[in-house]
This record gives C-alpha cells, sequence and structure tokens, in this order.
C-alpha cells in the first residue's frame, strides 16, 4: 500500500524546465524580448475566456506579410505554407492541467493586469515564466495544486472595491471540476 | 458572410481533446503531450472556451420548434430552445435534447452503398448520382417517392423533382398522422389544423389527445398548459379531464381520468352533447336536425356502451356547465377505429354546442407561401405507395425520412412488395430496415450539418418561418451530402437552364430568401445583412399575416355511430399501440439517451413491454415480467408483462417505436414491434389505418424476466409512497392564489 | 475440591517438551488446514483482483446498496478481535489463572483478526490506489483528511489497538522466546534470539517484565472497548434509519466479545487436537471459558432486545418499517437465524456435560459466529434495501459471488497468519503454565504438612 | 503545512446548521430551487438535457437491471393506494435531484472531504479527490447520489466515437471507483460568477440557470439566488412560507398550511434542502 502511495504522489509531478519540439520552433525571446510586443498582443484570448487558447494563424499572417526582411528565413516559410493550405498548426501544449482541473486565465489577468495594473511580464510570468528568454516556451512553473494553493492560501492586500476577499478563492469546487 | 467563411467559422479544433477527455480523473500535469490547434481565420467573437449559440431548427418531430445550438471550438454540444420561436419559447423537449446524439451516432452511414450481387458494396457518390440518372431519366409514372411530410423549400424541390421526371407519384407518409382528426376540422371548422388556445381554456376534456407527449406540438402546449393551470384573479385553475383506454401522459396529469371503452368515445360526447341541449342555451348553437340526431343518446347508453355514465358522466357535464370557455380535443385513441371520422365528428359538435369556437379554438393567420407550406402525411399514403409496389407499377422507389419497412403493418406486407420495383434508393442517414432492403443507399448530412427552411403545421400566433443552418462541420465532410444539393443535381441534369444559376442548396435557399424578403417583419435593406439576420435569429416573422375567422359548419355532418361491439370471446383484449414520446414512431430508438430514460409511466428502459391491468392480471395468473405471448388474427409477438392501473379493463397496451432488426447497435433487438400484428382495419371516411382496432389474445408463457426499470423492486402491485411525505397533493380549491407581481 | 485447570504434577520440563513440540512437529491436520486455508486465500485475491480491474459493479453493488458483505465482514473481524486482548488483559488483572494456558493464541487471534478487518476496509474503497488521501500527512497542497468522519475515527482507533496489541502480545511472549532459543538450533536460534531481546530471567527482567506487562494490559482495557464503540458509530453517527440507535456501541462491544468467546472455543479445541495440548488446554478450562460465553451472550441478547424496543416503542416510522421488513421481508430467514444462534443456542451451554462435551462445544461455537456474523449483515444490509427513500428501495439485491469469495478469502487469510504463527511462537505461554504448577504445587506441600 | 490550515480547512468541511441568516451563512451567493408539481407533467425532458450537459454516461440495460444507471435527475411515479384500481387523479410526478442541504448528510461522513459546503452553498463533489468509501450515499437520505461502480467511458456502450465529441469541456468524465451527483451545473455557476466578477458585480437573476430548468417545457423548474431577495426564487421561496432554516415551516404547525403549498421533501431529517417543492394540485370537482 505505502508503495502504492508513493508511485502516486510521484507520477503528480511533471518534468519543469524541458524544451519540447514544435512544428514552428516560435522564437518568443524576439517578439516579446528584442519587439517588447505585450503578450496580449498576440495571446488576446487570455484576457476574455478561461483558457488561452493559441494566437490565430491570421495574427502571426498580418503582421509577416508586411515584415520582408524575414520573408526567406525557413520558419517563416512554414508559416505561410500553413497559411496557404489553411490547416491549423498543431502545437504542442506546454502547460497542460489535468481535466479536473479549471484554471481560468481571464479571471487572473482582469484582476492583476487590469485593477491592480501590474506589469503583464510579471502577471503571465508568474505562472509561465520568463519567456523573454525562451524561444519556444518551456514548462518552468511546476503548476501543481502546492503551487496554486501557495498563493491562495496566503493574503494579498487587494484596494479594489469589487474584490471581497484577500485572497483567490479556497474552495475546492472553484478549481476542481 | 458566405459558405466558405462559414466553414472556416466552424473550422474544428480541439477534436483531440475531445477523446482525450475521456481520460477522466486519473491523469496529472503533463508538457508536450496533447496538441492544442488554432482556428485559423477566426471572427471576432469566435473565443476559445467560449460557447457560442447558433439558431436552427429541430427536425426531432414535426412540431418545428427553433433551437440554440451551444458550439464550442467547433463543436456542438448542446441544443436549448430559442426563445424567438413561437412555437418552442426557448422550451425544448427530450427529443430535441436528444438531437446531437443523431449527429455524432456511431452508426451513421459513412458512405453511399450498392447492391452488387445481392449485398451491399460501398459506391462513390459520382457512381451514384450517374446511377440515379440513368435509373430515372425514361421512369415517368413508373418512378415513385415515398418521404415523411415536408415544408419549406426542400418540399419544393422534390415536387418540382418528382414533376420533372413526369410522375404523379409522390407520397407523403406519416405514421402518426392525425389525418381523421384534420379532415374533420376541415369539414366542421373549415380548417385543417385550428389553434387551440389551451392557456384560455378553464376545463379541458380530451378524448385521448395526448397533447404534452406526442400529440401536434407538444413543447409548444406545454407552455400553456403552465398558463392552463395557473390560478389568477382573471382565471381559475383549469381543469383537465382526460378520457382514453390507456393512460397517456396528459392523462397521467389529468384531474379526472377517465378509462372509458375504446371506440367508445363518440358516444360518450354525444351523450354529454344530448344533455347540454337539453339548456336552451347551448341548443341554440345547433340546428335541430343535428338535435333529433343526438337524442337516442341517453346518460344510461353512454354508461353501458363507454362504461363511464353515471356519477362520472355527471361531474364532466358539471364542470362544462360551470366553466367556459372550455376545450374539447379529439385524439388518436378516439380516431383510429372504423367510426373513427364519426367519434371525431362527435367531439368536434361538442365544441360547437359549448360555444368554443373563436374563444379556445382559433383560426391560425393565413400563410401566405403556399409553395413552401406544410405538406402532412398520413397513412393512405402509405396503402397507396403499397398498393403501387403490389401492383408492380412502381420500378424505381425512393425513400427519405420515412422507414416503412419498419413501421408499416404487417398485413401490408410492405417489405415483399418492396422487392418488386427494380431500384430502391434510400436516402438515409442510418442502415435502417428500409436501408437495408434497397439497393442504393444515399448517406444525408445529419440535421446539424444541413440547411433548410421550415413552416410548422401548427403555428401559433402569427406566421413564422425557422431556418435550419449547419451548427458544425460536416463529420464526413466527403462522404455524407444534403439531399437538397443531390436534388439540385438531379434537376440540373433535367432542366439546365433553370437550375444553373445555383451553384449549391445553400445558394438556392438564400436566393429564395432573400426574393421573399419584402414579406418578413423588420428585415433589412440590405440582402446580406438581411441574410446574417435570418441565420443569427433563426426565425423570420412574417409582416401582417392574413387573419381567418372559423364559421363552424355542421351540414353533412355523419354521426352514425356503432352499437356496443358484443364480446369477442376468442380475442378478449383491445389492442392500444401506445406511443412513447421519445421514440416516437421507432426513428428515435437509436438514441442511447433516449433508450436510457425511462418511460414516464412505467419507468421501463431499453425494452418493449405490455400493460396490463392489475385486476385483469390476477385473473390470469400474470405477474410481472411474465413473458406473454400476445396473438392477433394476423400475427404475435412475444414480450413481458407489466401491471399497470392506467387502462381499461379489457384493454392492453404495447409502446411502438421498438423491435428494430437493423439500425444500429443501440435499436437493434431491443424490444418488439406491436406494428406486425395490426388488423388490416381502416378508418371509414378516410382510409386511415385504424391503429386501435386489434383485438388480441393473451397466452402465459413459462418464461420469466426481472423487468428493467427504475422504479425499486417492492412487493405489491403497484409503486406507492408508504405514507412518507414526498409527493404531497391539495385539493384544488384549497390552493391560495397570489397576484403576480 | 473442585478439579483443577490441570495436573499440577506435569514437571517444568516436560511443558517445554510438549510446547516446543508444537513449534516442531503438529499433527498432519495441522498442515491439512493450512492448506486449505491457503486455498480460500487464493480465491479471495482472484475475486480481489477481478474487482480492481472491472470496478466494484462486479460484487453486485447498486445504487442504494453501496455497502455490503465487506461493511458487514468487516465488524464481524473487528468484533473477533475482542475477545484475546480484552480478556487476556482483563483477566490478567482480576489474576484469574486459567487465562494462562490460552491467553497467547486468543492474542494472537485479536493481531490477526484486526489485520483482516483492515483487509476489508481496503477492498471496499473505489479506488484503493488512492487510499492514502485518508491518512492524515502533511502535504503541499495543505490538504487533510476530513476529521469528522467516524471512518477516520476508524481507521485510527483501529491502526492504535492493531499497534498496542501486538506489543502486548510480544511483551508476553518475550520469556518464552528466550527459552525457544535455548532449545533451538539453526536460523531457529538466530530467530529467537533477536525476538527474546537477550532475555536472560534475571529479577531485575522479572520486575521490569511484570511492571511493563501490567501497564499495557491496563492501557488496553479502555482502548479496546473504545475500538469497537468507534466502528459502532459509523452507523450511529449515521441518519439512516435501523443505524440512527444511541445503544449501538454497548451492543457492539458485547457483541465483539461475545463472537470472540466463541471463536476461543473453537480455536481451543482446534489447537488442542493439532498439537496435542490435551494436557493444557483441559476441558475445565474450556468449562469455565462456557460459562463466560453464556454470559456475554445474555448481555448481548438483552441489548439486542433493547434495541428492538426503542425501536418499536419509538415513533420513528421509518425504523419500524425497517424492522418490520427484517422480520418478514426477503432478509427474514437470516434475521430469524441470527435470533436464534445468538440468543438460543447459547442455553445450551447451561449443561455442565455439553459444556465437557468436544464436539458439541465446536458445533456451538461455529454456530454463535454464524450468528454474529448474521448479525453484522442484517444491521448493514436491510437499510439500504429499506430506507428513507420509497423510490430506491429495493428487496431484489443479492451480493454476487465476488463478495462471497473474498468474505471466504478473509477467513483464509485469517487461518494462514494464524497458523503461521503458531507454528513460530509457542502458543501456550510456557512461563506463565509452569507458575500455575508451581505455586499448586507448593499449596498442596502445605496441605500436607497440615494434616 | 501548518496546523493552522489544517483546523481552517477542517472547519471548511464541517457543515453547521444555517443559521437563518441567510447574509451571514451566504454573503453573495446561495443557489436554490422551486419545483412546481403542479405543472411538472414528467415528461424526462430535465433528465435528458442533464445527460447533455454533464457528460453522464449511458450504462446499458444489464447495467440499468442492477440499478448501477447514472442519471444524475430521475422522474418519479407514485401512485395511490386506491390507484390500483383505477387511477382517477392520474399519476403523482417528482423530479428528485441531490437536495443540496444545508446541513447535508454526506458532507460530514467523507473520509477526505471530497464532497463539502462551498460559500455559495452548493454541495459539491470533487470528485478527484473521492476514494470511493460510498459513505455519503450510505448517509443521504434520498439516494441521489451515484456511483461509478465501472469504468463507464471505456465501456463500449456509453462514448463510441465519435460521440466523445459531444462532451461538454467544462466539466469532467468520471472514471471508474468515483462517486458524482447532481452539482446544478456548477460549471454554468461559476462561468457566470466569473463574468459577474470580471464586471464588478454580482450575477443577474435568470442570468444563469440549470440544463434541467433551462429545458422544462413548462418552466416548472425555478432556478435562482436565494441571497438575493430580488430573485424569482426568492420570491416563491417566501410566498410559500418555506424559510431554509426551519426543519418544521410555521405556516405546518397549524396543521392546515392555508393552502400554501411549498415543502420540502423529509424536511424533518433537519438536513435543510435547497430545492422547495411545491404541491402538486388535483380539482375534486373533476
Amino acid at each position: 500500500m505505502l508503495l502504492l502511495s508513493a508511485t502516486a504522489l510521484g507520477s503528480s509531478v511533471a518534468a519543469a524546465g524541458d524544451k519540447i519540439g514544435q512544428p514552428i520552433e516560435f522564437p518568443h525571446d524576439i517578439h516579446a524580448g528584442k519587439m517588447g510586443i505585450n503578450c496580449m498582443f498576440c495571446h488576446t484570448y487570455a484576457r476574455r475566456s478561461a483558457v488561452s487558447g493559441i494566437p490565430p494563424l491570421k495574427k502571426c499572417i498580418d503582421c509577416h506579410e508586411n515584415i520582408d526582411s524575414v520573408k526567406d528565413k525557413p520558419r517563416i516559410k512554414k508559416l505561410f505554407e500553413y497559411w496557404k493550405t489553411k490547416q491549423p498548426i498543431p502545437w504542442k501544449k506546454v502547460h497542460d492541467l489535468p481535466d479536473f482541473v479549471r484554471f481560468n486565465h481571464e479571471r487572473h489577468i482582469q484582476r492583476f493586469y487590469f485593477q491592480q495594473g501590474r506589469p503583464v511580464e510579471e502577471v503571465c510570468g508568474f505562472c509561465h515564466g520568463d519567456v523573454k528568454s525562451m524561444t519556444v516556451a518551456e514548462k518552468v512553473k511546476p503548476i501543481t495544486m502546492g503551487w496554486c494553493v501557495s498563493c491562495h492560501e496566503q493574503d494579498h492586500h487587494v484596494d479594489t472595491a469589487t474584490a471581497k476577499t484577500t485572497n483567490g478563492p479556497n474552495d475546492c469546487s472553484y478549481c476542481h471540476k | 458572410m458566405n459558405d466558405i467563411s462559414r466553414r472556416n467559422l466552424l473550422r474544428l479544433l480541439g477534436w483531440s481533446s475531445a477523446s482525450l477527455a475521456l481520460t477522466g480523473c486519473e491523469n496529472s500535469v503533463e508538457s508536450g503531450v496533447e496538441d492544442v490547434k488554432s482556428y485559423s481565420q477566426p471572427q471576432d467573437f469566435m473565443i476559445p472556451g467560449v460557447g457560442i449559440y447558433y439558431a436552427s431548427t429541430c427536425t426531432q418531430c414535426d412540431a418545428g420548434c427553433g433551437i440554440k445550438g451551444r458550439v464550442r471550438e467547433g463543436r456542438i454540444l448542446k441544443l436549448e430552445g430559442s426563445p424567438e420561436s413561437l412555437i418552442g419559447k426557448g422550451r425544448i423537449c427530450s427529443l430535441g435534447q436528444a438531437a446531437v446524439q443523431h449527429h455524432y451516432n456511431p452508426d451513421r452511414l459513412k458512405e453511399p452503398l450498392l447492391r452488387q450481387n445481392g449485398n451491399l458494396q460501398p459506391t462513390t457518390w459520382a457512381n451514384a448520382i450517374n446511377l440515379l440518372v440513368e435509373r430515372t431519366h425514361d421512369a415517368g409514372d413508373k418512378f415513385a417517392f415515398l418521404t415523411g411530410p415536408l415544408s419549406g423549400h426542400l418540399k419544393v424541390l422534390i415536387q418540382n423533382y418528382v414533376e420533372s421526371l413526369g410522375s404523379k407519384n409522390h407520397f407523403i407518409y406519416d405514421p402518426l398522422a392525425n389525418k381523421v382528426n384534420r379532415s374533420i376540422s376541415e369539414q366542421i371548422y373549415g380548417i385543417a389544423n385550428p389553434l387551440f388556445q389551451i392557456g384560455e381554456a378553464k376545463v379541458i376534456l380530451s378524448f385521448g389527445a395526448d397533447f404534452l407527449d406526442t400529440w401536434n406540438s407538444p413543447v409548444h402546449f406545454s407552455g400553456q398548459y403552465a398558463q392552463f393551470r395557473k390560478a389568477n384573479d382573471s382565471k381559475s385553475r383549469g381543469v383537465l379531464i382526460q378520457a382514453e383506454p390507456k393512460m397517456t401522459l396528459t392523462g397521467a396529469n389529468a384531474d379526472r381520468w377517465i378509462p372509458i371503452r375504446p371506440g367508445s368515445d363518440g358516444v360518450f360526447a354525444l351523450g354529454l352533447v344530448n344533455a347540454l341541449l337539453e339548456d336552451p342555451a347551448y341548443s341554440k348553437n345547433v340546428p335541430a336536425p343535428i338535435a333529433e340526431a343526438v337524442r337516442g343518446y341517453s346518460k344510461a347508453r353512454v354508461d353501458k356502451e363507454a362504461g363511464a355514465g353515471g356519477e362520472v358522466f355527471d361531474r364532466v357535464l358539471a364542470l362544462l356547465r360551470q366553466r367556459s370557455p372550455s376545450l374539447v380535443l379529439s385524439g388518436p385513441s378516439a380516431e383510429g377505429h372504423v367510426h373513427g371520422a364519426q367519434n371525431a365528428a362527435a367531439i368536434m359538435l361538442l365544441n360547437v354546442v359549448l360555444g368554443n369556437i373563436g374563444k379556445t379554438i382559433t383560426a391560425p393567420a393565413k400563410n401566405p407561401f403556399p409553395q413552401i407550406a406544410p405538406a402532412e402525411g398520413d397513412t393512405a399514403a402509405l396503402s397507396a405507395f403499397n398498393d403501387g409496389l403490389a401492383q408492380g407499377r412502381f420500378q424505381t422507389v425512393f425513400t427519405y425520412s420515412v422507414n416503412p419497412a419498419f413501421t408499416a403493418p404487417g398485413f401490408m406486407k410492405l417489405h415483399e412488395n418492396l422487392k418488386k420495383a427494380q431500384f430502391r434508393v434510400a436516402f438515409a442517414h442510418y442502415r435502417d430496415e428500409t436501408a437495408e432492403a434497397a439497393d442504393l443507399i444515399l448517406p444525408l448530412d445529419s440535421a446539424m450539418e444541413d440547411w433548410g427552411t421550415h413552416l410548422a403545421a401548427y403555428q401559433p400566433d402569427g406566421v413564422q418561418l425557422h431556418m435550419q443552418q449547419p451548427l458544425m462541420e460536416k463529420l464526413y465532410p466527403d462522404s455524407t451530402r444534403s439531399l437538397g444539393d443531390v436534388l439540385l443535381t438531379l434537376l440540373k441534369q433535367r432542366h439546365p437552364d433553370e437550375y444553373k444559376q445555383w451553384p449549391d442548396y445553400y445558394a438556392y435557399l438564400k436566393s429564395a430568401m432573400i426574393q421573399n424578403k419584402p414579406s418578413f417583419k423588420d428585415a433589412a435593406e440590405d440582402d446580406e445583412e438581411f441574410w446574417y439576420q435570418t441565420l443569427s435569429h433563426g426565425v423570420l416573422n412574417v409582416k401582417n399575416a392574413q387573419e381567418q375567422r372559423i364559421t363552424p359548419d355542421l351540414k353533412s355532418l355523419n354521426l352514425a355511430l356503432p352499437g356496443s361491439p358484443e364480446q369477442d370471446q376468442e380475442y378478449p383484449f383491445q389492442l392500444v399501440p401506445s406511443v412513447r414520446s421519445n421514440l416516437r414512431d421507432g426513428r428515435h430508438a437509436n438514441l442511447p439517451w433516449l433508450q436510457e430514460t425511462p418511460d414516464p409511466l412505467t419507468t421501463i428502459v431499453w425494452d418493449s413491454w405490455m400493460e396490463i391491468h392489475p385486476a385483469t392480471a390476477q385473473r390470469l395468473g400474470i405477474s410481472e415480467g411474465d413473458i406473454l405471448e400476445i396473438s392477433s388474427k394476423t400475427g404475435s409477438l412475444k414480450t413481458q408483462a407489466y401491471l399497470f392501473p392506467g387502462l381499461q379493463r379489457d384493454t392492453v397496451a404495447i409502446p411502438i417505436g421498438q423491435g428494430h432488426e437493423a439500425m444500429g447497435r443501440y435499436a437493434k433487438g431491443a424490444g418488439v414491434n406491436p406494428m406486425k400484428i395490426l388488423e388490416p382495419v381502416f378508418e371509414g371516411s378516410t382510409g386511415e389505418i385504424a391503429m386501435y382496432a386489434t383485438r388480441v389474445k393473451i397466452r402465459k408463457t413459462n418464461e420469466r424476466v426481472n423487468v428493467v426499470k427504475d422504479e425499486g423492486w417492492r412487493p405489491g402491485a403497484i409503486n406507492t409512497q408508504l405514507n412518507r411525505k414526498i409527493v404531497v397533493t391539495m385539493a384544488a380549491s384549497k390552493v391560495a392564489v397570489f397576484r403576480e407581481d | 475440591m473442585e478439579e483443577k485447570d490441570i495436573r499440577d504434577d506435569i514437571a517444568w520440563a516436560q511443558i517445554n517438551v510438549d510446547v516446543l513440540r508444537s513449534i516442531e512437529k503438529p499433527r498432519l491436520s495441522f498442515w491439512l488446514l493450512f492448506c486449505f486455508a491457503g486455498c480460500l486465500f487464493l480465491i479471495g485475491v482472484a475475486c480481489e483482483v477481478y474487482q480492481w480491474r472491472k470496478g466494484l459493479g462486479v460484487a453486485n453493488f447498486d445504487n442504494p446498496h453501496v455497502w455490503g458483505l465487506y461493511i458487514a465482514s468487516f465488524i464481524f473481524w473487528i468484533g473477533m478481535s475482542h475477545s484475546g486482548t480484552l480478556l487476556s488483559a482483563i483477566l490478567h488483572i482480576i489474576h484469574a489463572d486459567w487465562r494462562k494456558p490460552i491467553y497467547r493464541f486468543a492474542e494472537a487471534m485479536t493481531t490477526f483478526s484486526l489485520m483482516t478487518a483492515g483487509l476489508f476496509v481496503m477492498v471496499h474503497l473505489g479506488r484503493l490506489w488512492k487510499f492514502y488521501y485518508s491518512l492524515p500527512y502533511p502535504n503541499e497542497r495543505w490538504t487533510w483528511p476530513n476529521f469528522q468522519s467516524p471512518l477516520l475515527w476508524d481507521a485510527m482507533a483501529i491502526f492504535t489497538y492493531l499497534t498496542s496489541s501486538i506489543l502486548f502480545l510480544y511483551v508476553g511472549a518475550i520469556p518464552d522466546f528466550a527459552i525457544c532459543r535455548d532449545n533451538a538450533t539453526g536460523w531457529r536460534k538466530h530467530f529467537y534470539s533477536w525476538l527474546s531481546l537477550g532475555w536472560m530471567g534475571t529479577d531485575r527482567q522479572w520486575r521490569n517484565f511484570r511492571v511493563t506487562y501490567l501497564t499495557i494490559a491496563c492501557f488496553l482495557i479502555p482502548l479496546a472497548v473504545s475500538v469497537h464503540s468507534i466502528v459502532a458509530s459509523d452507523f450511529a453517527m449515521s441518519q439512516q434509519p435501523g443505524w440512527h440507535v444511541t445503544s449501538f456501541p454497548p451492543y457492539f462491544v458485547a457483541g465483539a466479545l461475545y463472537s470472540g468467546c466463541a471463536a476461543i472455543i473453537t480455536l481451543f479445541i482446534v489447537l488442542r487436537h493439532t498439537f496435542r495440548f490435551e494436557e493444557y488446554m483441559t476441558l475445565p478450562i474450556l468449562d469455565k471459558i462456557g460459562r463466560l460465553t453464556f454470559v456475554i451472550a445474555m448481555v448481548w441478547t438483552y441489548l439486542n432486545f433493547v434495541e428492538y424496543a426503542s425501536v418499536w416503542y419509538g415513533d420513528d416510522m421509518y425504523a419500524k418499517d425497517l424492522l418490520i421488513q427484517k422480520a418478514t421481508g426477503p432478509y427474514s430467514p437470516f434475521w430469524w437465524t441470527m435470533n436464534f444462534c445468538g440468543s438460543v443456542i447459547p442455553f445450551l451451554l447451561i449443561s455442565k456435560t455439553i459444556r465437557g462435551n468436544l464436539t458439541a462445544m465446536m458445533i456451538i461455537s461455529l454456530l454463535l459466529n454464524l450468528g454474529m456474523w448474521l448479525e453484522r449483515w442484517m444491521i448493514v444490509a436491510p437499510t439500504f434495501s429499506h430506507g428513507y427513500y420509497p423510490w430506491t428501495m429495493d428487496h431484489n439485491q443479492w451480493p454476487s459471488f465476488v463478495q462471497w469469495g473474498m468474505v471466504l478469502g478473509s477467513f483464509g487469510w485469517f487461518g494462514l497468519l494464524f497458523m503461521l504463527f503458531c507454528k513460530l511462537v509457542p502458543s501456550v505461554s510456557m512461563y506463565e503454565v509452569k507458575e500455575m504448577v508451581y505455586h499448586r504445587t507448593l499449596a498442596q506441600k502445605k496441605y500436607a504438612r497440615e494434616a | 503545512m501548518s496546523i493552522r490550515t489544517m483546523l481552517e480547512n477542517w472547519e471548511k468541511y464541517r457543515t453547521t446548521h444555517p443559521s437563518g441568516d441567510l447574509h451571514k451563512d451566504h454573503p453573495e451567493y446561495k443557489w436554490a430551487m422551486a419545483i412546481d408539481l403542479d405543472t411538472c407533467t414528467g415528461c424526462n425532458a430535465c433528465v435528458v438535457a442533464c445527460y447533455a450537459e454533464n457528460n453522464v454516461p449511458v450504462v446499458g440495460k444489464e447495467r440499468f437491471e442492477h440499478g448501477q444507471t447514472m442519471h444524475w435527475i430521475r422522474i418519479e411515479r407514485y401512485w395511490n393506494d386506491e390507484d390500483a384500481d383505477t387511477p382517477n387523479q392520474g399519476a403523482q410526478f417528482l423530479p428528485m435531484m441531490c437536495q443540496q442541504c444545508e446541513a447535508a448528510p454526506c458532507e460530514t461522513v467523507c473520509p477526505v472531504g471530497a464532497t463539502n459546503h462551498t460559500p455559495d452553498g452548493l454541495n459539491s463533489q470533487i470528485y478527484n479527490r473521492c476514494i470511493g468509501s460510498r459513505y455519503c450515499s450510505a448517509n443521504c437520505p434520498y439516494k441521489v447520489r451515484y456511483f461509478n461502480w465501472y469504468d463507464y467511458p471505456e465501456q463500449e456502450i456509453a462514448w463510441p466515437e465519435p460521440l466523445p465529441m459531444q462532451l461538454n469541456p467544462d466539466i469532467t468524465v468520471r472514471t471508474k471507483g468515483i462517486m458524482e451527483k447532481c452539482t446544478f451545473c456548477i460549471q454554468r455557476l461559476r462561468t457566470a460568477q466569473s463574468t459577474a466578477r470580471t464586471e464588478g458585480r454580482l450575477v443577474k437573476d435568470g442570468e444563469v440557470t440549470t440544463a434541467c430548468a433551462q429545458a422544462c417545457p413548462t418552466g416548472a423548474i425555478t432556478f435562482g439566488n436565494l441571497a438575493d431577495p430580488y430573485s424569482q426564487v426568492a420570491k416563491m421561496w417566501r410566498q410559500q412560507q418555506v424559510e431554509l432554516h426551519k426543519d418544521r415551516q410555521d405556516k405546518d404547525k397549524t396543521g392546515d398550511n392555508g393552502g400554501v403549498r411549498g415543502y420540502r421533501v423529509l424536511e424533518e431529517l433537519r438536513a435543510y434542502p435547497s430545492i422547495m417543492y411545491l404541491e402538486r394540485v388535483r380539482d375534486t370537482n373533476a
């Protein structure tokens, strides 16, 4: 039995910080870092929906149509091939929570970015790490329940009229579906 | 918004995650395992993780409620009622809810099948179309097309096609048709489908009209029923009286349920008429000859023939006198006899006598589009179709949205007769019984993938046109097609220049709608905008639809009712092939949700059963779960017994819709099909199949099973509350009335 | 002058020989029983594997019958466990000498039936592989089990009881391990010298030994009582008709002692035969156990009656309905058998001749335990068949072979452990039997002198 | 990790009886229902709607026969004793689902706290915490908790391809060994609450409803926030003189409830259910 539990405990921790092979090695370092583009310019759904989704192909094209300097780069070529065939790019999920977890991007961004006006690097980076320093995204934070709880159990002073609690919801049913 | 961008809009994403959702509660945080896709070119309002509602029309039954489908990540997840629809008014029934399971059904046809040397082989659409063309080009009157009830532009296309082949053989068949009712309404009210203002009535006397579950437009009636039951300052709580041999769901909700002898409805009604006419206040409503004709129907006679006279009769009479307006409805159990028309006439006469015309029975608004107006079916059409086959008059036969091989009564031998046609084509979603008998099976788009326009036969409050539009990408884009597209292709072969302007059914619909734009309420100026409006609302209200009035006509009213039949010793029981709302005529028997949902009255699932009255059962030594052999003059079947008090004593009931021999894993082999033992009896004036006129005998076999049902297993014939406060009942007279705030 | 519990002219050396022989070469019947138990156990294992892979449905649970034989047997085995330790401890404190030859295996019985009970909690779980959620261990999620749940109290109480009764058993056996060590050779020598913790039999060791033993004994008595009261609260704390009864804790404890004594009688006879213990497990002792059993049986009968009466005269219609159902419904055969075995059969024990007849006692003890097992089942099952809610009442449910298989398996598992124990540990406490012999011989010398 | 959290969490599991001051117990939301048995026709629309919304598996004939069905809401049909002859007044229908009790018998007994009370007055079920001791179901007076006796998702009958595409992504598909039950469509509630919170307001009445209430063709089911005195459901509870924190309503103490129809099933068990039923009505003149 103990052995059983040991394995069960062990399995709940996923490997952190390893690079994942993506169809296109997307350079976050250039976009977010060098160009300093706001995360939510591309990840536009994160503030409007529980799931952040993936930026639609159109987003990439709209800009890259007009950036001739990099048109011949292999990654961009590949991008336009997908666009021509109207095929969605089969990205791999980097931060994939279990099916029984309900994580709400919208609430976090609305609260910390829009209500408290914290810098986007901090708000997004808190869970996704310093994306500026990565090409394709890497999972650097454990995002296990314990890690979530480490915030939700603490008191955060919030001075907006609407927020009723001083920390996130602690009730199981808010995050478990 | 054109077809192409619409397809993009529905571009699927996250299919894989859908199937992975089955991993449930055991997995942990992952990285780089699942795929995540994005729309390539989404509309602004398409947000992953947020459901979007698209308006469409429910095609599960012919009521035609408007629906809104919740689409997420390009998948249709759930249907809700559309508040804009005047029929459903935002509500939806169990059938409608289950429609998504037709779309995602694992047994859907995924490719055209052609019969080659005896068995069905996969073939291509191109090949199929060629076959259709060559087998029909000189078919002429040797061509027959059997469909279910139709309306909208699909009806136009089908009719045009049949016409273009020079054939007159378009048969519209509806196994559950209320044709008798329509024809008598036509005769008395001058309108086939008058509106029943159930909400306005203070007392309803219904002769087997199961308006809450299976009759005409159940969801709409249910909404009205809620008003009917509500007491407020202006009106008292409505009283429902149901007279029928087998308790329907409506009967189960009645304040007084009267088990009258099958077919004696007319007698009961005329008894009431006769009693009412003694009062001049009522007699002024009817001409003398009628009063003369009904003179004979005394209370005593009603008691003798209907088995429901005496005190019950007086109660009903008193209520009808005290509470006006009332409403009297005639249902299938009254009409499904040789003298069904007379029964219906007698019942509707009661409405005239009570002066309900114009109060609770009103005329619908006039439909300005005769072309796309609903074409309702009947069972006489099946007989005609069957005769044609039997005489070998039809060489090429098409079927669509019907399953005659399953629903046709056994005595018709339709299955054999079908073989006489050389080329049988089934436009189908499943390999049902009819498809199995066909030479060519053509897989159609599901209702969630197809376009269409619908006009309801029972249309309350004006005229409303319902749009049907795809709620998601085709599951099998290359192998299923819309019937509309197929017909257009075929029509182009016949009259190229007439039809060449429309690339496909979608374009045809769109242009047709835009053509009719002027006749719709607040339609946008710009065509594209109007079309967008049409799709987003799903319904179009017809501008100042012309009102109609009812002037009852009691001339040539046939009230000649037969006396009570003498006891048949050999076949002592009357068979009621009852209709289950969730299976209907059996077209939904392959939906797991509906099979698993208990029948409201018996709570039995996944099977058929025969209902028999506990007292009768005791007399015959039958107990629950005994396998019985029920035989009529034309055949016999075996099923389990269920003791059910809601029956007239010498009546037994077997629900229809089960007993499929094909149609996929969920339907096949579940239960039995009572249609197969119906006697060849037809309604006198309309030639409809008399569904309720079959007599049977019962033999107890020595087999026994556990009846699979939801109610608990306890000793005792019926399931009571054991004096525990679970369902509490209050007398209407006691109920406190609250003012609506 | 009353009959002695055991002959007092047995030489101490003789005792060692007799007892140690049981560890080396028992009768053939021992091995037969051993294999039989093994087979039963394998059946249980097979059922568990099947259930683990398919899900609990194969055990024919349903809504409302969410509990079944597993919980019933769980209570039964917990009950079993009461005889040994409790009796041994109580009798030790009141200096009832006749306990000495039998308490060792009784305590072993306690330990092993507790282990068996534990197994049932496990196989009962829907997600056995997640059972550790119910342990209060600090974790990064900052989640804890629900300390309100009687099930959690159970887990803790049982665990405490198990550890302390193991301790009691072990401590009591140290001097005997030493004897074994001195007489054994080969691996056994190492084994026993390891167990006997360098026991030399010095005065100091004896003194400490007495104190320790007495302390544990005193500690065990309240513990044992509490354990079964807590198990009873699984039901008493719930809200269901037939369970929500105040008198459950004492009722359960009595039932536990009852089945425990019956079990002692059974094993007493078995051991006496297989290990040729006629000299030590003598009829006078059996006679005393018989009397004890009868007394406890009467206590149980009384409490049982109290339960029925309080339901019958109380105004809880639900509980009353249920009681009527038990007596007349589909469960009635078992219910009446239960009452018969539990309350009528024990009256046979009044007769001294029966108490002295091994076969009779064997049969009686088995019947009593059958009754006790049925009692547990009749507490659990009917409440589900005929609870508060009329719609879900279901009188047509029967445990599947999987459940029955596991019940058999549990007896096998218990048998295996117990017989293994007897093979490794002297199942009669040698040093205490010697005390008996010693004291009595002294006493007789005294008589002689006075005469 | 601290003892403080342990005690806090523990406290959270503890079910206290409603104090009578709704705003103390539930400052923002207290989800509740009112079901009118006079307009409920027993048509089963709610049942199928629930299957569609909550990924409830179909179990098939054999499992159903063993009483291992999973429907979260069931339509019950009772007769009177005298109906055995002729049911003159029809049948008695009752939609029964989890009553979301305020002092829920199931909550206190769960060994792992997988079912506990939420701030908005729901009786939540945390699937991935459940170890399947089934104590909750054993202690439920209404027997409305359903256990996954088999790995239903893996059963061929439940979701053969492509049926899984219909599954609602907002709610888990439960695997074997887990207890489940009606949640008042918590996924809908949470979404609505999150939107409201973002807009800095509370959920409006009628903004969110359960699948069963939305489908009901006669509108017999009313769902809403009892803590909002202006919500439809709160009005009905007031009108029917049913108070959440009472195990015996004042109007019933006289024996004659003065024609007010509201009642709660097995109220005397002091579980304080959140679903009020309105008595079925029959006209004795008929």
